[in-house]
């Protein structure tokens, strides 16, 4: 066992009397990566807000180098040499690398608040090269891709030579090749005797990555114990205290002839060309391809949330006629954005109001528009209790409320108010906990079963594999291959994904996956 | 809970408000308790007198003086005086003078915002029976029965630019050079500032002989508008030969225009700008007793208080509900020629008079 | 390679479209300049820059607070009390000048120090709060001042036409020392970099580590510390202060600001060429009309369209960004 | 609840309790109105009386017309500085329509004078319709300077607050300009009845108008689908454009049904002062905000009802007239004015933090 750098010894959190963590004790070890799972809600950003110095602990204790610790902010704990790189990145994209690095603690001329740009820009460059960032340190944020940011986020922490990195979920914005980037770099980190704990929901990442892994559930340690002692089963069991048989739900639908949508030749010139897709009701078709690949702006294009120059887009066998959202909506599609805080919900209205948007039209008197609140209502209860969501009364509780496979299910319930026939789901369950994909899935596979549609977009080929009858994957703006379920293999997915266009160096120099 | 509780309010509230708008019963029927002790005061004690005394604002030294005028002489004669300044909004004096209706006040005198609004403000008092009052500026119609006070802005303003205009004469005459005026014009949206604008221009095109075309200058009435513009106007044009301003409160925006560039001269100097304004305030008869400044167009203030407060008093005692009298204040120009005997009828050298200046 | 010309054309225009303000500024000048050439003469320019130097010192100050997302509607009325209790404190307390200078200072920092109480400790919604001491200080300096005009002793105008270097006056000459120590301590001070931080997302910062409260502490007093000297700077040219004094400046400040690509969400801005550009853009606009001698009733309305295309203009630009930042997705290699 | 206690103790809590339920109630304001209200009847018994609640009323009627429409514009998330420029335009135009008198000396420099305007008045003067082609061409110029702003802030992703402090200097000047500064009179009788007189004596018909116009927002903003869009459109516009809200449209709409209000307020003040007025309503401005923001209306968007902005504009003009009857030197009004919002906001953010404490318990 190697020496303990970080000790939290019977940590206890309540909020509002409700317990967030109970007698919670980890410790951390110079120079391992130590993985913290468990679902939303058990606790796992607590504790780490407590560690970071952003909350602090009802009871209980910390030991920094056998030295008590009790941050009292951010401040105090970047003092100590933790550095906590949140989930949400922390970030001013008004500014530029240098001064995000040292935001708070600018190299100075002689100590007159003057700040010394050229020293500045000299240690960001050294803190942004250690990390393999290649851009010059006076660029915007705003410039940056979310990977590139991450570095940025890591550089700051090496610049204040942090001894404790904390990850929040840090991959959830990143393509694959960031991904690989970063796990180089929590490698090298490691290597100078950095410590690091890792929070993610991917667990064959904790798997590879960690070397130990603690597990929590309802504010308690449920597991610990080396990685090696661990399996993605044996973690999911302890991350929600039963078995789960499956990752993906059994597959019951029957795929008929019918084509309900198809895309011919659709193509915007730089962003997407030449795509040939169709579905037939029933069916569950995959989108896969890398970051950038144009799969989310393909959907833009067919949903009606952008123009595209030439083409047609046919749905259930009818030319649509006017590419609006509008129309899309008449017509029965429904589209579940990628970014459910941003583009999905309102997150200070209630659920019923939530679930009530897409449908109100419809269920409006024809005279002047007036809604009928009673249908309204009686029919987002059966959608809530159809699809489990997880709420206190949907008339009362804000979206803001629910935890974010609930607020998933509340962004495919607007939708189910309308009963469309064409689902269009982007990303479904980027960054929701294993129990709540589990049900996502659930619900994209009912919606097939009823005969609908259902186009998923996502960067992970297994969860698509597990998922879908059919995988189209994009490359470049346009549909590089389409396998059928008995071809789906790993290899053959990546290979088309990184394109026919792999005799141009530039692109398999740019290609990057997303696992 | 809360609901409720506050719908008991609302009820409350409009309950009330139903009742205290519908038509009050007869006093004889139905006496109110409280308006009982009231009535049986109200021949025994003599009743402090209440007027209302409602002004547009109080932005220039002009009006600070008649505001002064009007207070000043109703509190020295026992009278309680209520004071509304409805900040340049219509509007607002009108809400305001209501206000005073409902606190049945004996009298209410106004300086309107404008001639239209005077009358609307006097329909009101009148069908509550309340005389009324109009000072300095004139009711634009007679809809309404009103004592007015009043000046025309439009004449004194082009009886102190005849006087210019004369001064200019002489200067082509001695120069064979037509002079070019320069007008400084208020806020566009204030009629005494149009109508001051129409008195200059009206003598403007009767001596078109002697005049070359005239630089507008607007100043929206504020002194940093005025400043930038007339500065800009001024580099523009560096032959200007005669200032007419507005109003005298921008005297010294003037001055710091005009003296670093030499212009800011006494009468006589060959670099002498004629210039005049309107008002007769105490920085006017300063400036023309010091020689820089050659006519001013005066109302006299003191004389249209005097007109609308005796007038108001009389009204008032012998019960009149809506006296009509029609009060002009002819105004004057002071001129360099007429200084002598018309020097201290300026109300602003009456004041430097009380200051001690003169 | 059409395509190429096209995204070149287009990073051109948004090269063009980047320095609006400045373009359109040069275009006005210019504009107005060939149709009298008297506009070109250093006696006009002059008189642009001092006339300018007043409202922008406020609008920087305005600048500050809509950085950090907020904004000041009260500048106005505090130009009015600053500028007249220093002047009072002169004529009848026998204040030396300096003295009642940096009194009117302190008033600004006091009235500041109000703002950033309301607004942190009292969680207050900064339009509202500096709306209510909008009417309150005017209130306030009515009843000082019993709305009769103050004057400044003529030492004081005497000062504004003063020449620093044979020809630069003196309003411009501060103006320039607090374009100049603005700029230094936005650009180049751990504060300004906050202030941009705090105005980017308030909580991010927070989380960084900023005090952010002291951040829009220190904001709120700047900008009402700006605006009492804005008053007294204008004062000293002026000479006098009337009672509708510094009405509508607040409006004027705001203006400036945006024209010089200042957002009103915060976060984006510059002192330097931004709120200069757009001040002097106002006072262009206003002494070429006045050169033009355009109809008094026309002015407005032009002044007003003008300031409606700068914006048109500033809006188009960060539409035509958005679609540049676009990636190329499709392969540029056939 | 949080307040336990002996049963000597629960008076003292009863009455903590009542306060509390007074401080939390969404119409606290209403509460704050009517403690002003209260505590200003022994030192001026007038304010109860039935002339001045009169006129409270008829000075809370266009305030609250032209603040339902500023409300309607916060909801979208934007601002609308330019309501007192088009209730200055629309009551120039309106009055130069019904006019029956102008006089040759004061507008024959005004670009209307001669084909619109001329000395025997409007082209509708004296016929009967005239006031009611007046009332419609003035709402439609209001609509149509709304729709104005809305085009440029959708179309050109323009701040509001920028585009409609333009439009205000810009129609502003152009109402002046209209009639070369001179106000319109000549108005007919009937259109005096608008602003001053009242059904029976009891309903003045400013009342009328404003709940009609209430009335009507109300139902748009609870009951249609238009509303929610607006609330919407305000809180999410990206999620909004998804789920098919055509948010262009519903910006623009915002923006002229503030124009329409403001059109309508400009109705109800031309009639009360017998005038087209090219500065009309040009002070109101910081009320009507102030009026919908005290109400509880967000500056932020989505949030906002119509009930709150009579309860604000109801503050405002109360304490208005509060004020106004206490007789005190005019530039203490200003001062406690100003004292008096800060007041009020301070205890509405207080009422807020103290729910949201209690509900998270």
């Amino acid at each position: 066992m190697g020496e303990n750098i970080l000790a939290l010894r019977n940590i206890s959190k309540a909020f509002y009397g409700i317990k967030a963590l109970s007698d919670v004790s980890i410790r951390v070890e110079k120079g391992e990566v130590l993985g913290i799972i468990g679902e939303n809600g058990a606790g796992k950003s607590t504790l780490m807000n407590i560690v970071g110095g952003v909350l602090q602990p009802d009871s209980g204790d910390m030991l920094l180098y056998d030295q008590p610790y009790k941050p009292k902010n951010t401040m105090d704990a970047n003092a100590s040499k933790i550095a906590f790189i949140h989930q949400e990145l922390n970030l001013c994209n008004n500014l530029t690398v240098a001064e995000n690095i040292f935001l708070i603690d600018f190299p100075k001329i002689n100590k007159i608040p003057y700040i010394n740009k050229r020293e500045m820009n000299r240690l960001a460059h050294e803190a942004i090269k250690a990390v393999g960032l290649q851009c010059p340190p006076d660029t915007l944020i705003e410039k940056l891709s979310q990977g590139e940011r991450q570095l940025v986020e890591i550089a700051k922490a090496f610049s204040m030579d942090a001894q404790v990195i904390i990850f929040d979920e840090p991959t959830t914005s990143l393509t694959a090749r960031e991904t690989e980037r970063l796990f180089k770099i929590i490698g090298d980190l490691k290597q100078k005797g950095r410590s690091i704990i890792y929070i993610s929901h991917i667990l064959s990442d904790i798997q590879k990555l960690t070397d130990r892994i603690v597990v929590l559930r309802d504010g308690n340690v449920t597991a610990e114990g080396t990685t090696s002692s661990f399996n993605i089963d044996s973690m999911i069991f302890n991350m929600i205290g039963r078995d789960m048989k499956h990752i993906y739900p059994e597959r019951k639908n029957v795929v008929s002839d019918e084509k309900k949508v198809e895309l011919v030749n659709i193509t915007k010139k730089g962003i997407v060309s030449n795509i040939n897709l169709h579905a037939h009701e029933g069916e569950v078709v995959g989108i896969f391809g890398l970051m950038g690949s144009g799969r989310t702006e393909l959907m833009h294009i067919f949903f009606g949330l952008d123009s595209f120059e030439s083409g047609e887009i046919k749905i259930k066998g009818k030319l649509k006629s006017k590419n609006t959202a509008v129309q899309s909506i008449k017509q029965g599609v429904a589209f579940v954005t990628e970014n459910r805080r941003e583009e999905g919900l309102m997150l200070e209205m209630t659920v019923l109001e939530n679930l009530s948007f897409v449908a109100m039209p419809n269920l409006a008197s024809r005279f002047l528009r007036f809604i009928d609140k009673s249908r309204i209502a009686d029919k987002a209860a059966a959608i809530s209790q159809r699809l489990r969501i997880k709420s206190g009364a949907i008339e009362k509780s804000a979206a803001k409320s629910l935890s974010g496979g609930n607020q998933q299910k509340v962004v495919i319930g607007k939708w189910l108010m309308t009963s469309p026939e064409i689902f269009i789901v982007d990303e479904p369950t980027r960054g929701i906990d294993v129990g709540a994909k589990f049900e996502v899935y659930s619900v994209i596979n009912n919606l097939a079963c009823d005969g609908a549609a259902v186009l998923v977009v996502s960067s992970e080929i297994e969860e698509l594999m597990g998922i879908c009858d059919r995988i189209y994957v994009m490359s470049r703006g346009e549909i590089t291959g389409c396998v059928g379920q008995d071809e789906f293999d790993r290899e053959t997915i990546l290979r088309y994904a990184f394109g026919q266009c792999a005799f141009n160096k530039n692109a398999s120099h740019e290609s990057e996956v997303q696992q | 809970m809360k609901r409720a509780l506050s719908i008991v309010m609302l009820v409350v509230m409009f309950a009330v408000l139903v009742t205290a708008c519908a038509p009050k019963p007869e006093p004889a029927a139905a006496p109110a308790p409280e308006a009982t002790p009231a009535a049986a005061e109200q021949p025994a004690a003599e009743k402090k007198l209440k007027i209302a005394f409602a002004y547009q604002d109080l932005e220039t030294e002009f009006w600070v003086a008649g505001h002064k005028a009007i207070v000043e002489t109703l509190k020295a004669k026992g009278i309680e005086v209520i004071e509304f300044n409805a900040n340049e909004d219509a509007n607002k004096q009108l809400e305001q003078v209501n206000d005073a209706i409902a606190q049945k006040v004996d009298g209410i005198i106004i300086i309107p915002q404008d001639g239209e609004s005077a009358v609307a403000i006097g329909e009101a008092c009148n069908s509550a029976g309340i005389p009324f009052g109009v000072f300095n500026r004139p009711p634009s119609n007679k809809d309404a029965k009103a004592l007015v006070a009043v000046a025309d802005n439009v004449t004194i303003s082009a009886k102190a630019m005849e006087h210019m205009a004369l001064e200019a004469r002489k200067v082509f005459e001695k120069t064979g050079k037509k002079v070019k005026p320069l007008v400084m014009v208020g806020d566009l949206g204030d009629p005494n500032a149009v109508g001051r604008y129409q008195g200059f221009k009206n003598v403007y095109e009767k001596n078109k002989d002697i005049f070359t075309e005239y630089i507008e200058v607007p100043t929206k009435w504020d002194s940093n508008t005025a400043l930038a513009n007339l500065k800009s106007a001024m580099a523009a044009n560096k032959d200007v030969g005669l200032l007419f301003c507005g109003s005298d409160f921008l005297y010294p925006v003037i001055k710091s225009v005009l003296e670093p560039l030499g212009k800011w001269q006494k009468i006589g100097d060959p670099n002498h700008i004629i210039m005049g304004a309107v008002d007769g305030d105490m920085t006017a008869g300063k400036l023309m007793d010091e020689g820089y400044v050659d006519a001013t167009a005066v109302q006299d203030l003191y004389y249209e208080a005097e007109l609308i407060l005796t007038g108001m008093l009389e009204a008032i005692e012998k019960g009149e509900k809506t006296p009509e009298k029609w009060m002009d204040d002819p105004g004057f120009a002071l001129t360099q020629a007429n200084m002598g005997e018309m020097k201290m009828r300026m109300w602003g050298n009456k004041l430097r008079q009380e200051k001690g200046e003169l | 390679m059409n395509n190429n010309n096209k995204a070149n054309m287009s990073a051109f225009a948004l090269k063009l479209l980047k320095n609006i303000p400045l373009l359109l500024f040069i275009l006005v000048f210019v504009v107005f300049g060939l149709i009298t050439p008297v506009f070109f003469e250093w006696d006009n320019i002059e008189n642009i820059l001092t006339s300018s130097s007043y409202i922008g010192i406020v609008a920087i100050g305005m600048t500050l607070v809509l950085l950090t997302g907020g904004i000041d509607l009260s500048v106005g009325s505090l130009m009015f009390l600053s500028a007249s209790s220093a002047g009072l404190l002169i004529r009848n307390f026998g204040f030396p000048i300096w003295l009642a200078i940096v009194s009117a200072i302190v008033i600004g920092l006091l009235v500041g120090a109000f703002h950033a109480f309301c607004i942190n400790k009292l969680k207050l919604v900064p339009f509202i709060v500096t709306l209510s001491t909008l009417v309150a200080l005017k209130g306030l300096t009515l009843m000082l001042t019993k709305s009769v005009a103050v004057e400044w002793p003529s030492a004081i105008t005497g000062m504004a036409s003063r020449r620093l270097l044979g020809f630069i006056p003196l309003p411009v000459f501060i103006f320039i020392v607090i374009i100049i120590l603005v700029q230094l301590m936005l650009k180049s001070t751990p504060l300004g970099r906050h202030i941009y931080a705090v105005g980017y997302n308030s909580e991010v910062a927070a989380k960084a580590g900023i005090d952010h409260i002291k951040i829009i502490a220190v904001v709120y007093i700047l900008c009402s510390v700006l605006a009492a000297i804005g008053g007294i700077i204008s004062v000293t040219q002026l000479g006098i202060v009337n009672a509708g004094y510094g009405e509508g400046e607040e409006f004027k400040a705001i203006a400036a600001a945006v024209l010089g690509g200042t957002s009103l969400s915060g976060g984006v801005g510059s002192v330097f060429p931004g709120v200069v550009i757009g001040t002097l853009l106002i006072q262009v606009v206003q002494a070429g009309l006045v050169y033009l001698q355009v109809d008094i009733y026309m002015q407005p309305i032009i002044t007003a369209g003008i300031i409606l295309l700068a914006i048109l203009l500033d809006s188009l630009r960060t539409m035509l960004e958005k679609r540049l930042e676009r990636r190329n997705i499709t392969k540029s290699c056939e | 609840m949080f307040l336990k206690g002996s049963p000597t103790e629960r008076n003292k809590s009863d009455v903590k309790d009542l306060f509390v339920k007074v401080l939390l109630s969404e119409y606290f304001i209403v509460f704050f109105c009517l403690l002003i209200f209260v505590s200003l009847m022994p030192v001026t018994p007038h304010i109860a009386s039935r002339a001045n609640i009169n006129n409270i009323m008829s000075n809370l009627w266009p305030l609250f017309i032209i603040a339902i429409g500023q409300t309607v514009v916060l909801i979208v998330a934007g601002i609308d500085l330019s309501q007192t420029s088009i209730i200055a335009i629309t009551s120039v135009v309106g009055a130069a329509i019904m006019t029956s008198k102008a006089d040759p000396t004061l507008f024959e420099k005004s670009p209307l004078w001669g084909w619109f305007l001329t000395e025997s008045g409007g082209p509708l003067a004296g016929e009967p319709a005239a006031i009611y082609a007046a009332i419609f061409v003035m709402i439609l110029i209001g609509v149509g300077i709304g729709c104005f702003n809305g085009f440029f802030i959708h179309k050109f992703k323009m701040p509001p607050f920028m585009v409609t402090l333009v439009s205000q200097m810009l129609f502003s000047a152009l109402a002046i300009y209209l009639t070369k500064s001179e106000n319109i009179i000549g108005l007919p009788k009937n259109f005096k009845a608008i602003g001053s007189g009242s059904i029976m004596k009891i309903i003045p018909y400013s009342m009328i108008f404003a709940i009609v116009v209430a009335v009507l927002a109300a139902i748009l903003l609870n009951k249609t689908v238009l509303g929610k869009w607006l609330y919407l459109v305000g809180s999410n516009p990206k999620a909004s454009a998804v789920i098919g809200v055509p948010t262009g449209k519903v910006i623009i709409f915002a923006y002229a049904f503030s124009g329409f209000c403001a059109a309508m307020g400009s109705v109800l003040l031309s009639a009360r002062l017998i005038a087209g007025r090219p500065t009309l309503g040009q002070t109101m401005l910081m009320d009507v905000v102030g009026a919908a923001v005290i109400g509880g209306t967000s500056l932020f968007g989505g949030k906002g009802k119509v009930s709150w902005t009579l309860f604000g504009a109801l503050f405002f003009v109360i304490l208005a007239n509060a004020l106004n009857m206490m007789k005190l030197p005019f530039y203490v009004v200003d001062m406690a004015k100003g004292i008096v919002i800060i007041i009020a906001v301070a205890f509405d953010v207080l009422r807020i933090e103290i729910k949201r404490r209690t509900n998270v318990m």
